[in-house]
């Protein structure tokens, strides 16, 4: 991809981030800063890249510690939004 | 011209379409992600979605290169996973600030290590130019990814230390910060354009990559030190954005969809929450990073005056009395609430009022608690449902018509100085009018303590307010065992 | 795998970065023309970067293209360009719906005229392949973009002329039409297959392209000559949303980021304006472009008993003095105020009513008129400041509070059949609740006349209902006469 | 530009279309009607390019055609818009 392939798909984003985070409803802020936090760490991409790499062994070791610290995070990430998500509950009506 | 476009030609030409196509639908899928939070109903898919994502965006990468040892990545994914798993388990729903925060401090480690292995083994990212160079702009891209991930890793680990307690929430207050930070930062600046314009940039050559890092950090810690404790979650917001914006460079450096998108989707996320959340305070963005708010304002509120009016003081009977003979109680829950995890017997509580046939909804303030939708969760966590729940424009004008405002544990959001007195640090933000109810009681411990923003509340010295002093938890369980 | 890579290599590959980051600016500008009409205050503003973003991608095109003749360019653009703008001044607002068709159909007819000059000369676009051959992805997109712009003109054309009244407004129901018209539609797709799977398809070679725009004229003809004028909102919107898409087409072809980007704009602008008409009308779009609705409905409004009932006529004197006398007047226009051109002195009223101290406001249903938004742009013109101007669900409940309902040209959309009557064709739609104001005053010509849905209106045979049969304007004018 | 980004760009137009649209006040959805017709008006690009080109005359006039009804279009659609705004008004405070 062009310069500018990338740049008008991150200039895009932007105002899809901008609508989207704002049609999300004040009572769940707090799982959006969960799940941003989850998404976020998909910097693991550039991680996994580095560790898969034979060659210089001090980018593979890197590599493979950013792939667990982001681990760390997707998996704690989703699960407990996913735990905070599943406690919304609507009244039962009876 | 020429110059600008061979800076403008990014590397690996020739990855094969699907893989540029899984990578886009990763990204909309994360996009669904935060869609699905418009709603309660809709989130649980929407998580789904997220998680959706970033499986393909792995299984695509993994895919795609030629695997040194998949046993060591299988290795470090399965040990993260371990752990992430353990804490999301176990972590109790009050301590989700600091969560977030430390949660935020891997990310930004996690970026700082990938620029760092980019910049020593750049013919894997595809970034090598044909000189033996990194190509320039992917130089700026690392240097300033790096730089955004350090930052927001030390800043995260200061605000985790601070909210979690393993520091004091005082601000610390260096002299002559503010040019000790803007020479930091313009020192990051000035080495990344060397760094660019650099000769000698090949693999893992050029001092400057290294220095502007060491200075990142330093410029995270020295940057979220003087911030007082309790304006911590501005300042995770704030962390989140950067956290976005580094994934959004390395997502440049690599020509990667779903990085780009990401990036711009927790950047914005994160300076919208900032933003709504000053909003709410009515403060500016910059006076709560310039710091110092906790200290100024709790020197400057007179609580000294307190001890000595006369204000009505109540029992749990009594409270009990009021709840169980009004025909509608709006209950309006704060940081105290938290404090005391009193979540759960206040759930109890309105069971038995609900049964005693009374009209009971929760007013829930923007910025109650210490953190975003932080009073939502914890009622939900306690099985309140969230059709009982209401924001403050939904249910301020309610208040004129209800018999009892219960306030837990909530003391600047319900404070009217808010609206009529200019000199106060809380002036202009919108507040809930508890004091419209014909009877309003206040559980708090003490009447020496204020709340985050320091100052005295009025309605403690009204006629129609009763103060329930003690713990919160303590005071609704005996409320409960007198309404039984 | 090589086939398919082959496919999405695009041409045109040695376009100056400048040039795309110019069209991007475009693209980015149109973004905020639609912004901007998020209020009135920001729309004009809006309305300029909608200019700026337009007199890029003109600039832009122009310098980078070899030029044979500016001359005939320069005197295209004059001359649409002067009709354009005395079109634009001329025009009367109510009229805005016909005026909109035909601009539709221009774009139609543009998008087919640039297909065809693709076809015939592809060097020019950048798509020619190696082999002498358009790109058969390109083919793809030329043939899309063609058949759409073809069905958006035909289409548009008969719009306008069932909205400016050239051609009847009834339902034309051809026998077996469903099953012509999605064969045509099937046939348009397999000629654009076989098309991009031609072998000869160098410029100008290739009869389908042809036969596939001939085709798209008929279909475009077909599918809304069954529609019934009334319908026709619906429809133009539709179209809109066709010409969006026809422009994205072109812009793939292009590889030109401001037309995709606009595309996707006007293609979602249309398809949701569609949406919201349908769901405010309680219809199935389907049903919607099934056709036919028109004709069936009048079939069956049982009109017949109307003029048997007894009903409370009125004079504007009677009028004059019911509202001089109330403390709370809410208006509510619909298509009647349009047609006799009513809303100018309807302005003058209510200035005559607020001198007297009378509390007055407008009340607009979704779609109250012909078109979305129209009672709004009417009253604009009029002069009425458009925070006296309240939608449905803001003011639904303020009825009971007021004295006087008065209902100009209104009639579906205060229907309360659509409340109770499960067998009516508004079934489900959401009305305005005018019989529960105190009195209720309904400017219609005549008792037997009905509104759009063709069906009759349960609150004119009221007590608290004075009927005030005339011309809209007239009457007006004369309670205006009246209450000086 | 390859075709996937322009897939990508075209994918996240929708998206902030979608919201874009959504956002506008329904007070404004007739002027919304108009100014979308002019800015698809941007097809006039294509009829420049065509025009622009010398060799194939018939595509040449073809172009002129088509940037002629772009034109009308483009200054019909933004001034039609541009009236009907400057309508809008707020009361004014005496
Ligand atoms: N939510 C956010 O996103 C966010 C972000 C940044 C800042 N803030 C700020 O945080 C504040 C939130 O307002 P708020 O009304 O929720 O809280 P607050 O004003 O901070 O007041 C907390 C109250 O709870 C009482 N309390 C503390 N622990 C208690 C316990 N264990 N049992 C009973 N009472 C207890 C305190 O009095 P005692 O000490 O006497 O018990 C105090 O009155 C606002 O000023 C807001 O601007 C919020
Ligand atoms: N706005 C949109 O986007 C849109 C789109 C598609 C369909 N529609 C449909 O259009 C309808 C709009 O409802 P509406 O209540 O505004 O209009 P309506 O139901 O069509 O009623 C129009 C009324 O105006 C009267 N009228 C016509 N000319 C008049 C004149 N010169 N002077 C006085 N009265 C006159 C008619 O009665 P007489 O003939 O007796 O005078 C009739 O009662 C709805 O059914 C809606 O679904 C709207």
């Amino acid at each position: 991809m062009d310069f500018i392939s990338i740049l008008s798909i991150f200039v895009l984003s932007c105002f899809v981030g901008y609508y989207v985070v704002w049609s999300v409803t004040p009572a769940l802020h707090t799982p959006l800063m969960a799940v941003t936090n989850a998404i976020s760490s998909v910097i693991i991409v550039g991680g996994l890249i580095a560790a898969a790499a034979a060659g210089v062994p001090g980018a593979k070791w890197l590599g493979l510690a950013a792939v667990a610290l982001a681990s760390v995070n997707i998996f704690g990430g989703f699960a407990v939004t996913q735990r905070m998500l599943s406690m919304y509950k609507k009244k039962e009506r009876k | 011209m020429m110059e600008f476009a061979l800076l403008l030609a990014a590397g690996a030409a020739d990855v094969p379409a699907w893989v540029l196509l899984a990578y886009l639908v990763a990204g909309v899928c994360f996009i669904l992600a935060l869609r699905g939070l418009s709603s309660p109903e809709s989130s649980r898919r929407g998580n789904g979605y997220g998680m959706v994502g970033m499986a393909i965006a792995v299984v695509t990468t993994l895919a795609t290169h030629e695997i040194a040892s998949i046993a060591e990545i299988g290795m470090a994914i399965f040990l993260g996973g371990i752990i992430g798993l353990t804490v999301a388990r176990r972590i109790a729903m009050t301590a989700m600030p600091q969560l977030v925060a430390a949660f935020h401090s891997l990310v930004g480690m996690a970026a700082v290590l990938v620029a760092a292995a980019a910049f020593l083994n750049p013919s894997a990212f595809g970034i090598l130019g044909a000189d033996g160079n990194i190509l320039a702009v992917s130089r700026i891209e690392m240097a300033l990814g790096a730089a955004i991930g350090a930052i927001t890793f030390s800043g995260s680990v200061i605000a985790f230390a601070k909210l979690n307690g393993n520091m004091s929430g005082a601000p610390i207050l260096l002299p002559a910060r503010h040019v000790i930070n803007l020479g930091t930062l313009g020192g990051i600046l000035a080495l990344t354009g060397l760094y660019a314009l650099s000769g000698d940039a090949g693999a893992g050559e050029g001092m400057e990559f290294w220095i502007i890092v060491a200075l990142a950090f330093l410029v995270g810690f020295l940057l979220i030190i003087p911030i007082g404790g309790a304006d911590m979650p501005v300042v995770v917001s704030m962390l989140n954005s950067y956290s976005g914006w580094a994934a959004a460079a390395m997502g440049f450096t690599l020509g990667n969809t779903a990085m780009i998108i990401t990036g711009a989707l927790v950047g914005s996320s994160g300076a919208i929450l900032s933003y709504i959340m000053c909003r709410a305070m009515n403060r500016s963005f910059v006076s709560v990073i310039a710091g110092g708010f906790g200290q100024d304002a709790s020197a400057g509120g007179d609580k000294g005056s307190a001890i000595d009016r006369s204000y009505k003081a109540g029992s749990a009977e009594d409270a009990a009395f009021l709840l169980s003979q009004a025909d509608k109680v709006i209950i309006v829950p704060g940081y105290g609430m938290a404090v005391a995890q009193a979540q759960h017997v206040l759930r109890e509580m309105t069971d038995l009022l609900k049964e005693k046939g009374v009209e009971v909804k929760f007013a829930i303030h923007p910025v109650a608690g210490r953190m975003p939708g932080h009073m939502n969760v914890l009622l939900a966590e306690a099985n309140v449902p969230y059709d009982e729940v209401f924001e403050l424009e939904d249910i301020n004008s309610e208040f004129a018509q209800a018999d009892v405002a219960f306030v837990i544990g909530a003391n600047d959001v319900t404070n009217p100085a808010a609206k009529t007195d200019k000199t106060s640090p809380i002036y202009g933000m919108p507040v809930l009018d508890v004091e419209k109810a014909r009877t309003t009681l206040f559980i708090k411990r003490s009447m020496g303590g204020a709340g985050y923003a320091g100052v005295e509340n009025e309605l403690f010295f009204r006629d129609n307010t009763m103060m329930l002093l003690s713990d919160a938890k303590k005071m609704v369980e005996e409320i409960v065992k007198s309404l039984d």
